[in-house]
């Protein structure tokens, strides 16, 4: 049993509160908003080929997010999400991980995923239900994964992931391998009972977890200081008694360098630890959301100009290491690419009408299999009220 | 009377329930200054204050343990689960303790000012986890009501009457209906009585029973058969727990046959338990088995929405079905 | 062969199912060194290591999606609820997490290692807290499997074939044969098929029905039936989801009348889908209404549990009724 | 929106960890183990009257267990659990509050409900489930509730209270009262997800709550250092933003001042505050369990020994409020007086059979009264097996 010795206790003279904000906890940061290493700071090791990887990939989220969220408009896709703002703390925390550690997100870190090589075509086919999509079509937009990418299938119900990003990374060392888990979040699935019952098995159970979660500054339309009291999450870490950083989460070299600190920290100790990353929801909630009922332009804007896409950039150039022009060129064509792609995904035929009851066990039982021939046998009477799958009906 | 969508009713009901009793307090995850993300709690906030109308941490099992202890204390808690595939991280505050407050203090202590409003259902292309309709579970937990309007005017009516029932209710609320369905509904307070059925159309052959949207499934294929000459007896049944047995086991032993429908998946579904009861009490009049045209045994796809849903046609097949035993 | 109460026998099959297996993860709280408040954990950890078999946290939501996220990781983790009454915690990362992985994710990750275990029932003077029997909630969730051993010897059969089951399967075990109910059992390993019901005895007149600690219950009323010269088929479930259909209605086919018995309320229990399924696949057979005898629609009673369980009386007059309608 | 600005962000020159003990805890006590005020301690102000009021139901609830513990060995009662060693954690802080204000426990928390002038009949009649208690025989022992001392029911499901007492607070506060709500749960309890939801809602919807965690070492079998990492679960309490205070739970002057200032403040500021106190289950978990199993009974004398009411008995002795001999003669007539009560509850009726279909609704519906109807038909016909309920059938 470990608690406090009473033996031991140091006797306060009054019943005098600890304060709320006894706790402080700093940021940290590398890069200032220019892209310049802060003086004083170290920099810390990051190769030119992970670096141009993160960049590369944060312009293809750019991209991605903007065309999508346009195709949504037009009316090609049901729903779209994106993570502007949140570029750098969602992809070079992947860069800080080993590529085969497991990913569970939350939902907004399609660019960890595209990190680690979830192709145009994985995306699209996702996004467009086809059944080309390795979810066969069953969740809405934005829904991905990969065991390929060792990115787990985003799940909609909030906070589920962190107790299970618990039992995942107990499995990867019950079978000794040099790999963990990082769990993704947001500030406002933090809230969730799984966030506690997770953050706390962790501990307890020593698990090489990561446990990364998003201070975005908004969960819809509920604000940070409707969501807690205090300056964010990192305090919690302590309270589960878990090695804790905070990061900005604009800077893609300060999120980077605590991502490696921390797997490494993880893998070494089998020991969770949680990383806060201040950053700022810049866009709306989801395409279904207008943030306009609940904020103002003014903070919108005062947000906008902490553009960590453009932070990392400009480290990039002083180090000589992109080249502006060029890498224009390179965004024109990914709009084409994404543009391209799009047009090819719809194209492609939406699952069998099989697959309806695949899946919901590891073999249809005999009852699923009753029902759909059951359906079957229905749409083959109104073949016209059912015109995608009729038609492909043997 | 005014016009109103399904939405409006509800927001007028919470308007005018505030407004009538100082402790209803309506809470949710955004549900404050935004009005929740269907609007359904638009302008309660400016009126009412934040002390009245608030946003909560982002935790449904915090704000049904919270509305429990509200409720306790002699409020009118109505808190809103945003969608109701989101409901399950506060089952067992509403399994375990809601439904069970009143019976294990021997009535020392009771959380009847309770009602959970959720928008459920599909057939907006919401997939697995925006689209479930999970009232079934909550049928099999003696002690708290289940509640479903299908219009603009029940919802207003029974949202206020669950309210202000002296037990806890759970009231679902078909958001494909939202803005869908308009009707006459009155601007003052009116409730309408829970436990009850409605008998929308009579009818001689057969029963057709149905709860929140899929009222107007069975309704348009209750039209389908009557083209073909078949008089159905179209039946809401409003609430689910408890329900209008009399009404329903009454018009068995007219029409001789029943069809129960739900989105639900069908296995242990709420229909399970209509049938297990009619059979019991219309056994001998009963002219075919009672059918069930009801969501598949799957998780609720995207893809395959439509052919998965119990649409009309189906009802219509199973009618015929029926019909022809 | 040994003599092997149930819970002896639930010990074995983990103890087995751990040598055979380094993947079998056992915990949940107090099952460590203590053994489980039941004992049916007992001794593992000392033979398997306190990294295969562990105390957790307190928190029935933390014990299901850390052994969800063990599964999709590709373990065999069997987690114990203390009661089947706690089980509600866990209740969304059961039907919206472990029975949805598989589908949600077109197969890229599924938890078909995971096993949860809870011991439920009534008639240990328990109360509301420590006698519920939860399985009709999970029978309406696709994706899951549902177990209840009757018995020593199908205890330590179904609980192999659950852990190495493909899909999650929700074990419950009937705490109140743990002691009281001994049998012979093979001490190596074997497997009993999922989904599969047993025909205890046959007969002619009725079919009746149960599952875990109630199976005795109605073999007691065929035997009292008996007497009295009516001849009872007596079948236990076994499996709840998926069940086996065609042994029940080939059944009653040919008795003509079916009585399903559980502990759990009435109102939409599982005694509803038989019911109603059945009564669809049976229908001209029939020659009396199906019988539900199941406990009354309160949450479960302590100075009544007697007079509130559907003991062998209750049955017996049941069949009674049936074979004189 | 509030969050750590990132204007004025403290830039940290690595990704230093902060360590999981950042966080240093005191603990508040004002009595030695002799039961003397510590040296340089401020000796806070309790009147004598209510130190004599703790003082006298401390050797109640002591007597109650000893003698309830027994009955169940002797199969007159089903079940018991005690609270030996918290009791100055449990009705010192009840003494800290107004009797009016609600107290929602999790079930070893008699002692409160015994300061508040529940009697020794009352629970009786529950422990026996007679149809004279308030519970209605509903409940299986010590799971009392009294609207008259605003003592909400005990409910076996853990720390579903927890988020209870946020909401009824803020219903207290809502109305105007000048009362707060009091919530006891065991360390174990607080590792369930309510926990943290009704924390940190309490926290955000400033809520008059006062949290009280009894942290006794143990869950049943499982040690504190399997439900934890760290050294206790008030630097949660900050992490949610929370006034917090550790208090010595064997020091009943020390809790009954930490919950006196707990109260002031929550009913003066609308805040909730979190107080830990640092006790010992010295007994069994309940008359199930037998500790024996997983702790050694060196650890359990250990702890023994710092027996809250003698260190309480010895204060009160040093300010001549006691004398030893009147209150030996009081617990002799207090033994008495409990025997008797049980014989006397024990013969009191079961509650009425129509008792099983009230209070699931306000009314019972007709469904029910039904099956209420045909369970009497049942009865009447095998009385023989029914004995208790069908000799009182009309
Ligand atoms: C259990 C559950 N409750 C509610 C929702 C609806 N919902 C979806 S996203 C969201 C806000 C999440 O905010 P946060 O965690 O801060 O992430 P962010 O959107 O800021 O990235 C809500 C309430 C849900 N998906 N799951
Ligand atoms: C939700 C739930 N899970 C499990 C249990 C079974 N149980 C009863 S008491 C207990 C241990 C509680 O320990 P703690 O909170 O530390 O309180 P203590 O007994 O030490 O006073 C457990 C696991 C329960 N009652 N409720
Ligand atoms: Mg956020
Ligand atoms: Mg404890």
């Amino acid at each position: 049993m470990s608690k406090p010795d009473l033996a031991t206790i140091q006797a306060v003279p009054d019943p005098l509160f600890i304060h709320e904000d006894a706790l402080k906890i700093s940021t940290f940061q590398v890069l200032d908003e220019t892209g310049n290493v802060i003086q004083g700071i170290h920099e810390p090791h990051l190769e030119k080929d992970v670096a141009l990887r993160i960049y590369h990939t944060m312009q293809f989220v750019r991209v991605l997010d903007e065309r999508m969220v346009a195709a949504q408009r037009q009316g090609r896709i049901s729903f779209y999400m994106q993570c502007l703002g949140e570029e750098a703390a969602i992809i070079a925390s992947a860069a800080g991980l080993s590529d085969t550690d497991m990913i569970m997100s939350q939902y907004r870190e399609h660019g960890a995923l595209a990190y680690r090589g979830f192709t145009l075509e994985e995306f699209m086919n996702q996004m467009f239900s086809n059944e080309c999509d390795l979810g066969k079509g069953r969740q809405m937009p934005i829904h991905y994964g990969s065991q390929r990418c060792h990115f787990m299938t985003v799940s909609s119900p909030l906070a589920t992931q962190i107790p299970q990003a618990a039992g995942y990374a107990y499995g990867q060392k019950l079978k000794g391998a040099d790999a963990c888990t990082l769990c993704y979040f947001g500030e406002g699935a933090a809230s969730e009972g799984d966030f506690h019952a997770g953050m706390n098995m962790a501990a307890v159970l020593k698990t090489p977890t990561i446990f990364f979660c998003r201070n975005n500054g908004y969960a819809i339309s509920t604000a940070a200081d409707e969501q807690y009291v205090g300056d964010g999450i990192a305090c919690r870490g302590v309270g589960y008694g878990m090695k804790t950083i905070r990061v900005d989460g604009f800077d893609a070299l300060a999120v980077y360098e605590a991502t490696r600190v921390a797997r490494e920290h993880a893998c070494q100790h089998n020991e969770p630890v949680l990383i806060e990353a201040i950053a700022y929801r810049v866009g709306a909630h989801s395409t279904s959301d207008d943030p306009s009922g609940y904020r103002t332009k003014d903070e919108e804007e005062k947000w906008q100009k902490m553009d960590p896409v453009k932070r990392f950039e400009d480290y990039l150039l002083q180090k000589g290491w992109i080249n502006l022009s060029e890498e224009e060129k390179r965004i024109e064509a990914l709009k084409k690419d994404v543009l391209q792609a799009v047009k090819k995904a719809e194209k492609i035929d939406k699952p069998d009408l099989d697959q309806l009851i695949e899946d919901v066990y590891q073999t249809p039982p005999k009852h699923l299999k009753q029902q759909l021939q059951h359906l079957k046998d229905h749409i083959k009477k109104y073949p016209r009220h059912y015109p995608t799958t009729a038609s492909r009906l043997d | 009377m005014a016009q109103m969508n399904l939405l409006q009713a509800i927001n007028s009901a919470l308007d005018i329930a505030m407004a009538h009793n100082d402790g209803v307090v309506v809470f949710g995850e955004d549900v404050g200054q935004f009005g929740g993300v269907f609007r359904a709690t638009s302008h309660l906030q400016e009126k009412y204050g934040k002390g009245r109308c608030f946003n909560t941490p982002l935790t449904e099992q915090g704000i049904a343990g919270f509305a429990n202890g509200l409720a306790a204390q002699g409020c009118y808690p109505v808190a809103e689960m945003q969608f109701a595939d989101y409901i399950f991280p506060a089952f067992d505050q509403i399994v375990n303790e809601s439904a069970k407050f009143r019976y294990r203090s021997g009535n020392e202590f009771h959380v009847g000012g309770l009602t959970i409003r959720s928008p459920y259902g599909g057939g907006i292309a919401g997939g697995l986890y925006h689209s479930q309709s999970p009232e079934g579970y909550f049928t099999h937990t003696p002690g708290l009501k289940v509640v479903i309007p299908s219009n603009p005017y029940q919802a207003k009516g029974l949202l206020l009457s669950s309210i202000f029932d002296d037990d806890p209710v759970i009231f679902f609320e078909p958001k494909r209906l939202y803005r869908a369905a308009v009707g006459e509904v009155p601007e003052d307070e009116y409730r309408l009585p829970l436990g009850q059925a409605q008998v929308l159309e009579e009818g001689q052959d057969i029963t057709l029973l149905a709860w929140g949207a899929q009222v107007e499934v069975i309704q348009k294929a209750a039209q389908l058969a009557k083209d073909e000459g078949m008089s159905c007896e179209v039946i809401d049944l409003c609430s689910l727990l408890p329900w209008d047995q009399e009404t329903v086991v009454q018009s068995v032993i007219k029409t001789g046959r029943l069809l129960v429908s739900h989105e639900a998946p069908l296995t242990s579904g709420f229909g399970a338990e209509i049938a297990a009861t009619v059979q019991e009490h219309a056994f001998l009049h009963l002219e075919a088995p009672i059918a069930r045209v009801c969501g598949l045994d799957t998780p609720f796809p995207l893809v395959h929405e439509k052919e998965y849903l119990p649409d009309h046609l189906k009802v219509f097949e199973a009618i015929k079905y029926s019909l022809n035993y």
